[in-house]
């Protein structure tokens, strides 16, 4: 416990008394703060207008399979957000996870076709055959995540991960296994061409980026919500090969 | 009338696309990008005229304004996008010839985006996005910065924890921003922000502050900027310099001005900016290296603006933003050429590099026509920003601000100098390397330091207008929010 | 008492998450360690985002069959989307760290951050 | 032609020839004589049309379009006919003398501006225009001065760099307070607005204001860039430097003295027989500056160095001469200021010819090199007899004047150090001569010719007019009258050759005539007597010893030197030392936040940021 | 006009003869000091007759240049001071002029000399023009002191300021300018204890080493015309001038006895001692008078 760690202790106490008074504001009358723990009153918010999915359109009622042709027609509200309302986020954060897959692949690139440095002496027969059974059903997971998205908890990026996983146990199970990089190229490249062509195809039919231009339908279908299932699966295929690119490079590291 | 929100997707499907195009000739990915920044220079020609007249609000997903991300285009963005994109080209076309690195689509691929993530930061309306086109700035900043391989890694660590740290806590601004107003745009936030208690609207904006600053130069946040700067490829630093710090700070007067007018933080941000530009002036005075040189002196500029931005009149601000405009062009000028002496003289050392000027002349003369505009000489671009600065800071009776900022001038035109006399009349003592001369982008750019130094106003007159809408915030509300 | 409690075991839990990451960052002196400590800020800043947009007795927004049409009570919807992307950002952060610090355990064969000063002053 | 292109006329020629001149190949030298020429011959055709009318371009600066005016007035028309005169006598000179220049054709392009820049300052109608082509001077000047090919070169720019930097700043800065109450630069409304102000105020603004004058005019607390300046310069830049530039330092002091009339805006201010407290102080300065001047001058071995030093206290008893502002003060002033340019243009200008020919500056390396270059001599003769003040020349008139001037209002102090300088200019003036041209002739110096024609004819041509005007000062009386009558100063009486004092007339038909005379019969009794028959330098009594050496046989080095012993703490101590000691503290400070702060350990970055928040958050950002 | 040429000549010779005369005197006068019996007090016509005679080597052509000009220059300074009622321009001879017209010949003699070559004549100017600055000082001083309080810079205006009687001289009205005046004299005239540039037993008689046959002639003429000058200028300034030639040769005899006196009793000052001594007694003295005039 040298003079440094001391110091650091006292600054971080401090930083938090900071923080933390911010949540021990009482707003005078007219006044608005930090809402309290689970009165984050949506009623009259941005939000309310995305669970209704009356942004654009009037305020009615969304039913369970039977209201048709709402402004947004994904089931998972979270999903509509992530892929319609605030897509340009979810494109920003697809581009980060790319460009970390790319510096990644270029800060390491030397080592690129490196033979693995994977500690295991020799594949050990029970992870290597328990792979054998579980890598498709985890890619048949994933894609699942990814396809229901809309309707269900979960979505692309989960897939993506539970995808990314499969790659990776099967990269553990065996020293031999190596990845195709040019079919993971083709696939990143497309994922990522489609996401942003979509948004400008959206651009050029209803005149702003990221548009929906496919009916909506109804809600809780599986063919529903317009683009937000097509963008969900680029975002997946995205995702999941970013992540089993980074694996791969810090594996083979 | 060109939709805007093309000059960030386009970077982005170019970057996209790059992998493929690497594969049909390793030249191509250069040419796309050199491409893709001329068709932004040309969209942005196409719009300007419109956007001067009146802000543009681009809804996207044609989600009506508040409620979802729009792009706000004022005139300050305007003028911000066509600095950035007339600098991005120029340093595009200098990546035709000077990116021979070991991966070099990456490379272009990291440069695009990192162009894409600029125009964001400046153009967004939305603090959440601006979260994320910051952290994809950050994030291929961290990527180019490991292309000098050699210490490349150790800059890109320290930038990193410094990056994550200082992201926390524009989340957590961000975080609290929303709970307590409910949404995440800036003109409903700025409609808000004098019914949020103040304590509050104190705290949030410090987390913003601290946030968004590490990117915008100011000590002690940035104090990784001399070591990245120096460190990466010399495009690389010219960009990071130039443009990523005219976004931050651009983000900075967004925030400050347009969400939180609150005139009492003004004095803190005076003061930061005071001791951070003199600091940066007396610490790029020791140095040797002339690219770190350079990175405490951009660190000193960008202080310099924040100052006297902070000061809050009319003429220190348009003053101000004019200086960070010229910082852009010349900082980038300056850091292209001191790349190319660097690598003709083959090493960093400013006592190296003496009497280098006989040999590659219009490189050195880039270097002081550079100098000279930061150091304000007449017709120069530097000297009316100089001048508007002084002004403004007299104007608003800022007596020892100005006795400041002209001291740290002279502190700078001391070490400037030393490099200029040793490259000019200094003993040549070089071995030179092979170099590939590249002149259009230095003549381009010394061409237009003298357009500015001798008809001003091509900046001036729209800055007024830009600090006008800064001052005047009901104006952006109203412009955004429509009749709500 | 009890939502007194529940309260501060999520705001004050998230923010004692990042302070105990952020400790961690300055005081140990390993990459390895200093990085775990930025996921653990990392985590806090998420965990804190979610809980300032809970609801009493909400319930994931999913407009499912079980739930009553006419009222339901949906947690905040919005702060979720931006942990997404928050998430997935701070991953990608990660990895890049730890490939940049696989380059410089090869470089300086050390992982002491007070070793790794080639560039000061 | 418009008074706006007499500026930019040079400037924009030289900048095409530079950049053409790699293809081309012509002489940026001779180009530069023919501009000169050509601008030379305009502005003498200026002469007496003061009533053409001011012009102004419109520079758009704030949120307005700001006016750079031009006008023409007696004064400036005097500074700019000099200014050109001397550039193209220096720019003929330069065609053949140039050798060693690191770079040959940025010494003419800089040079060019320089001029250009200089005719900007001089016609600039208000202060914003005096600044922006101040600051162009400055910096052209700049580069002309590190050109130099000696390492001290740098550091002497150097510190004239800053030095002027620090006055243009607080010059700047009085500007803009100005600006911000009136919005106009305009001479006549500032000068309106200052005397409107508390006095304390405008004192402060005009002192502000005056710096940078008195900087680049080398008076005392500021004349520690002049001599590193002079000295290291180029060989043919030295002679402009002295000649002119330090000029427009005094073109400056006179713009606030008369045109701005301090003395009006001062006049209740705490006095001294009847003279404002900030002329006196001027004035007391100008004093310092002569003595200092002189007796740095005397301990120098480096004839440039030397020369410089004498040019340091000339311009104080300009700057004495203007402070005091009596008309004959005015006019002595005025008329030192034009013949000092005309006597140390020659001087410079003949040393230049020495160093163009032994390649050195020390003086204890050369001599004897009379009989190898007469003209060289003679120019050098003539212009000392001038610098020491001795009739029949120019520079006895304007000393003359001055004196009288100071005598008049029983100045003490001021004639005693105008005295010091007078006398002691015999010294310093008379060790070159000795050292140089008269004594043994190095043996390495035997086959050195004299300089050829072209350099040989401007300081015929400054010969010519030192002897001229010694002889008829009513030629430049006429003009300072002229200028008088601008500034309403009472005009001094003159005829074609004669100047009347404040004690008596001054006749310099009837001196001349004498000095025939008596010339003239010490000619007839010498020539009457034996001719003698001429020997060798060498063969000299030698007390009984056999010299050989030549070099043993000259007496050059320290050649003052029981004079110097008297002086030598005097001169360890200078103003240098003192503003050297203050930059290196600075310097230490940055050095010391260096170390400090970046440690290069990013865990202490990161504990900066904490840190930082944590200070802003408890220093009343939060609470 | 031709009356001019005659007047001028007429002058210029009788003050060399004058000038000679007196330092014959002095010559004599030192000897009865020194208990010698010393030459006959026409001695120095018959060494300048001799010299002229005598064959002579020159050092090229500025040792004969300087020779004319320190002559010429003396004699032109001559014409300026009013000898008795003798004096050609006098309205134009002011004094600054004078002070600066001996310059000349300082100048001229200075050039001759190092002309020659010789170091100890180097030496010997360095020595000259050292203690130049020393004197001159208070001496100049004295004389702004004078112009001030007789408002004028002429000489005969000086002398007629003090014409009506013993009471007006400025000897009276400022004595202590006047006491300084005399020390300055002393070294104007390189007498003892002010003789370091001409020290013949140190330098050879330093500047005149070179000099044989006519050019000491010259230098002994010009010598000549230069005690009458200031002599005659010290008179003129102080001791009310005069209208009768024969009272004002008295004069000026007496004061050059005197300086020549002192001159014969002293030892040799060490030249920056020399300097020093006029700085610190003699300057603060002369301030003294000036600010008691001025004030």
């Amino acid at each position: 416990m040298n003079f440094r760690k001391i110091l650091a202790l006292i600054t971080i106490i401090l930083l938090g008394i900071f923080i933390l008074q911010a949540f021990l504001i009482i707003p005078e009358k007219g006044e608005i703060a930090l809402n309290n723990f689970g009165k984050a009153d949506i009623e009259n918010r941005t939000a309310q207008l995305y669970i209704d999915k009356s942004v654009n359109s009037p305020n009615e009622q969304v039913i369970y399979k039977e209201s048709k042709d709402k402004e947004s027609g994904s089931a998972n509200i979270v999903t509509s957000i992530v892929a319609n309302y605030r897509a340009l986020d979810t494109l920003g954060e697809v581009t980060v996870l790319f460009l970390a897959a790319t510096g990644l692949s270029a800060i390491l690139y030397n080592k690129k076709h490196a033979k693995s440095n994977f500690i295991l002496k020799e594949d050990s027969f029970i992870l290597k055959n328990g792979i054998k059974i579980l890598f498709p059903l985890l890619i048949l997971a994933g894609s699942y995540i990814i396809i229901y998205g809309h309707l269900s908890p979960g979505g692309s990026f989960q897939g993506g991960a539970v995808i990314a996983t499969a790659f990776l146990l099967k990269l553990l199970s065996s020293k031999e296994y190596e990845l195709d990089e040019n079919i993971l190229k083709i696939i990143e490249v497309t994922a990522g061409v489609s996401f942003v062509s979509i948004g400008l195809y959206g651009l050029y039919a209803e005149g702003s980026f990221l548009t929906n231009f496919l009916e909506t339908g109804t809600i809780a279908n599986l063919f529903s919500g317009g683009i937000v299932p097509i963008i969900y699966i680029t975002i997946g295929l995205k995702v999941a090969v970013e992540l089993t690119n980074i694996i791969n490079d810090l594996m083979k590291a | 009338m060109v939709n805007l929100i093309l000059i960030i997707a386009l970077p982005l499907l170019a970057a996209f696309l790059i992998p493929l195009f690497n594969y049909i000739n390793k030249k191509l990915p250069s040419i796309v990008v050199f491409l893709t920044t001329a068709i932004n220079l040309l969209i942005i020609i196409l719009n300007y005229n419109q956007i001067i007249l009146e802000p543009v609000i681009i809804e996207l997903g044609n989600w009506q304004a508040p409620f979802a991300i729009n792009i706000y285009v004022g005139t300050l963005e305007l003028i911000s996008i066509t600095v950035i994109s007339i600098i991005s080209l120029i340093i595009a076309f200098y990546n035709l010839n000077h990116s021979n690195f070991s991966s070099e689509s990456k490379f272009h691929t990291l440069y695009s985006i990192i162009i894409a993530g600029i125009y964001g930061i400046v153009m967004t309306g939305d603090i959440f996005n601006l979260f994320v086109f910051i952290e994809i700035t950050t994030v291929a900043a961290y990527g180019l910065t490991t292309f000098n391989k050699d210490k490349g890694y150790e800059a890109a660590i320290k930038y990193i924890i410094i990056g994550s740290i200082s992201s926390v806590f524009l989340l957590m601004a961000i975080g609290f921003t929303y709970s307590a107003v409910g949404s995440l745009n800036m003109a409903v936030i700025a409609a808000a922000s004098n019914l949020i208690d103040p304590g509050l609207v104190r705290i949030i904006s410090l987390l913003f502050f601290v946030g968004i600053a590490f990117e915008a130069g100011i000590l002690p946040l940035s104090i990784w900027v001399p070591d990245v700067h120096s460190i990466a490829p010399s495009a690389v630093s010219s960009t990071l310099s130039g443009l990523v710090f005219l976004a931050g700070i651009t983000a900075l007067i967004k925030i400050f001005f347009n969400l939180f007018a609150d005139p009492s933080l003004y004095v803190f941000l005076m003061i930061i900016g005071a001791i951070s530009l003199i600091i940066g002036e007396l610490i790029a005075y020791q140095q040797d290296d002339i690219k770190r040189m350079l990175a405490y002196s951009s660190i000193a500029q960008m202080s310099l603006v924040l100052t006297i931005i902070s000061v809050g009149t009319k003429y220190a601000i348009s003053g101000g933003l004019f200086q960070l405009f010229n910082h852009a062009i010349l900082k980038t000028l300056l850091f292209l050429t001191a790349g190319l002496m660097i690598k003709y003289a083959g090493s960093r050392n400013i006592s190296d590099l003496g009497g280098i000027a006989k040999r590659i002349p219009l490189i050195a003369v880039g270097f002081s026509v550079g100098s000279l505009g930061i150091l304000g000489v007449p017709f120069f671009n530097g000297f009316v920003s100089k001048i508007m600065i002084v002004n403004g800071s007299l104007n608003a009776g800022e007596y020892i601000l100005t006795f400041l900022v002209l001291f740290a001038t002279v502190i700078e035109m001391a070490y400037y100098l030393k490099v200029i006399q040793t490259i000019f009349f200094g003993k040549i003592s070089i071995n030179p390397h092979k170099i590939v001369k590249s002149y259009v982008p230095i003549i381009v750019l010394i061409t237009v330091v003298f357009l500015l130094g001798i008809y001003p106003e091509l900046i001036t007159k729209p800055l007024n207008q830009a600090t006008g809408e800064l001052l005047s915030r009901s104006d952006y509300i109203s412009n955004v929010l429509g009749g709500m | 008492m009890i939502d007194f409690l529940e309260k501060w075991s999520f705001f004050g839990g998230s923010v004692l998450l990042i302070l105990i990451g952020l400790y961690g960052v300055i005081t140990r002196k390993n990459l390895i360690k200093i990085f775990i400590g930025l996921s653990l800020m990392d985590t806090g800043i998420n965990v804190l985002l979610v809980s300032l947009g809970y609801v009493e007795g909400g319930i994931a927004p999913i407009i499912t069959s079980t739930i009553n049409n006419n009222s339901y009570n949906f947690v905040d919807p919005i702060p979720q989307a931006l942990v997404l992307t928050s998430i997935v950002i701070g991953v990608a952060v990660l990895a890049l760290g730890l490939g940049v610090i696989i380059k410089i355990y090869e470089k300086y064969n050390t992982l002491d951050i007070s070793e790794i000063r080639g560039l000061r002053w | 032609m418009s008074l706006f292109y007499y500026t930019f006329i040079p400037i924009v020629i030289a900048f095409i020839a530079y950049f053409l001149n790699k293809k081309i190949k012509l002489s940026l030298a001779i180009l530069n004589s023919v501009v000169f020429a050509y601008l030379f011959y305009q502005i003498s055709r200026l002469y007496n049309q003061w009533n053409i009318p001011h012009e102004t371009i419109s520079y758009y600066m704030f949120d307005r379009e700001i006016q750079l005016i031009f006008q023409l007035t007696p004064l400036s028309w005097l500074f700019i006919f000099m200014t050109t005169g001397a550039g193209l006598l220096i720019a003929i000179f330069t065609i053949k003398s140039q050798q060693e220049y690191v770079l040959r054709s940025s010494f003419h392009l800089n040079f060019a501006i320089l001029i250009g820049s200089i005719l900007g300052v001089v016609l600039a109608g208000d202060f914003l225009t005096l600044f922006i082509f101040w600051e162009i001077m400055t910096w052209s000047s700049f580069f002309l001065i590190s050109s130099g090919k000696k390492k001290a070169a740098q550091k002497a720019s150097y510190r004239y760099i800053i030095l002027s930097t620090i006055g243009a700043y607080l010059m700047v800065t009085a500007l803009f307070i100005i600006y911000n109450q009136i919005h106009t630069f305009g001479y006549n409304q500032v000068a309106a607005h200052l005397s409107g102000l508390p006095i304390t105020e405008s004192i402060i603004l005009i002192i502000m204001l005056a710096i940078p004058f008195i900087i680049k005019a080398g008076v005392f607390p500021f004349h520690v860039w002049v001599n590193g300046a002079h000295s290291n310069a180029p060989k043919e830049f030295s002679p402009f430097l002295s000649g002119l530039m330090l000029k427009v330092g005094i073109y400056g002091v006179i713009l606030l003295l008369y045109f701005v009339p301090l003395y009006n805006i001062l006049k209740e201010s705490v006095n001294y027989r009847g003279l404002p407290i900030f002329n006196y102080i001027l004035a007391i300065f100008g004093g310092i500056t002569v003595i200092t001047g002189t007796i740095l001058a005397i301990r120098q071995e480096d004839v440039k160095r030397l020369v410089a030093f004498s040019s340091i206290s000339q311009m104080g008893y300009i700057i004495m001469a203007l402070a005091i502002s009596t008309p004959l003060g005015f006019t002595g002033g005025l008329l030192h200021l034009m013949n000092h340019m005309i006597f140390k243009t020659t001087i410079f200008l003949s040393i230049a010819a020495v160093i163009y020919r032994t390649k050195t500056t020390k003086m204890s390396e050369m001599g004897g090199l009379i009989f190898k270059m007469p003209v060289t001599f003679t120019a050098y003769l003539i212009a000392i007899i001038a610098l020491a003040g001795i009739p029949p020349t120019n520079g006895f008139i304007s000393k003359w004047v001055i004196y009288q001037a100071l005598i008049d209002k029983g100045y003490i102090f001021l004639s005693v150090a105008a005295f010091f300088g007078s006398i002691g200019s015999f010294m310093y003036v008379f060790k070159p001569l000795s050292t140089i041209f008269l004594g043994q002739l190095k043996p390495e110096h035997e086959n050195i010719k004299e300089v050829p024609f072209l350099m040989q004819l401007p300081m015929f041509v400054l010969m010519a007019l030192i002897l001229l005007f010694g002889i008829l000062p009513g030629l430049q009386m006429n003009l300072i009258n002229q200028i008088s009558q601008l500034l309403n100063i009472q005009p001094v009486g003159f005829t074609l050759y004669s100047i009347t004092g404040a004690f008596g007339k001054w006749n310099s038909l009837v001196i001349f005539s004498l000095f025939v005379g008596g010339f003239l019969l010490a000619f007839i009794i010498f020539i009457s007597a034996k001719k003698s028959k001429q020997v060798g330098l060498m063969d000299t009594y030698t007390s009984g010893e056999y010299m050989d050496d030549p070099e043993a046989y000259h007496y050059a080095y320290q050649y003052f030197r029981p004079f110097d012993r008297v002086f030598d703490s005097f001169a360890a101590r200078s103003l240098t030392v003192i503003y050297d000691t203050f930059a290196q503290n600075i310097v230490k400070l940055g050095n010391l936040f260096r170390k400090s702060i970046v440690t290069g350990n990013g865990q202490t970055y990161a504990f900066y940021m904490v840190l930082f928040i944590v200070i802003l958050a408890f220093a009343g950002w939060i609470i | 006009m031709i009356l001019n040429i005659f007047g001028f000549l007429l002058m210029a010779f009788s003050a060399m003869a004058l000038g000679l005369l007196f330092i014959g005197i002095a010559r004599k006068v030192v000897a009865r000091v020194q208990k010698r019996i010393g030459p006959p007090f026409y001695q120095a016509y018959l060494d300048v007759f001799k010299l002229f005679t005598k064959n002579s080597i020159t050092h090229g052509f500025i040792f004969d240049f300087g020779a004319i000009m320190a002559f010429g220059g003396m004699i032109t300074t001559l014409f300026f001071v009013p000898v008795g009622p003798f004096v050609l321009y006098g309205m134009n001879g002011t004094l600054l002029l004078v002070i600066y017209l001996m310059a000349v010949a300082y100048l001229g003699m200075a050039m001759a000399t190092v002309g020659s070559g010789n170091p100890l004549a180097s030496v010997g100017i360095s020595r000259a023009l050292t203690q130049m600055l020393g004197y001159e000082l208070p001496f100049i001083v004295v004389l702004l002191t004078l112009i001030y309080s007789s408002n004028t810079s002429s000489i005969i205006g000086i002398v007629q300021t003090q014409q009506s009687g013993f009471m007006n001289w400025n000897l009276i009205n400022i004595p202590i300018g006047t006491a300084v005046a005399f020390v300055t004299l002393l070294g104007l005239m390189g007498k003892k204890p002010f003789d370091a540039p001409i020290a013949p037993s140190e330098i050879a008689s330093g500047p005149v080493v070179e000099h044989g046959g006519k050019y000491l002639a010259f230098i002994m003429l010009q010598h000549a015309v230069s005690v009458v000058v200031k002599t005659a200028l010290f008179v003129d300034l102080f001791l009310g001038g005069g209208n009768n030639i024969f009272i004002f040769i008295v004069k000026m005899l007496i004061v050059w006895l005197l300086v020549t006196l002192i001159g014969s009793i002293f030892p040799r000052f060490k030249v920056e001692e020399g300097v020093l001594f006029y700085w610190r007694w003699p300057l603060i003295a002369a301030l003294l008078q000036a600010v008691i005039i001025i004030f």
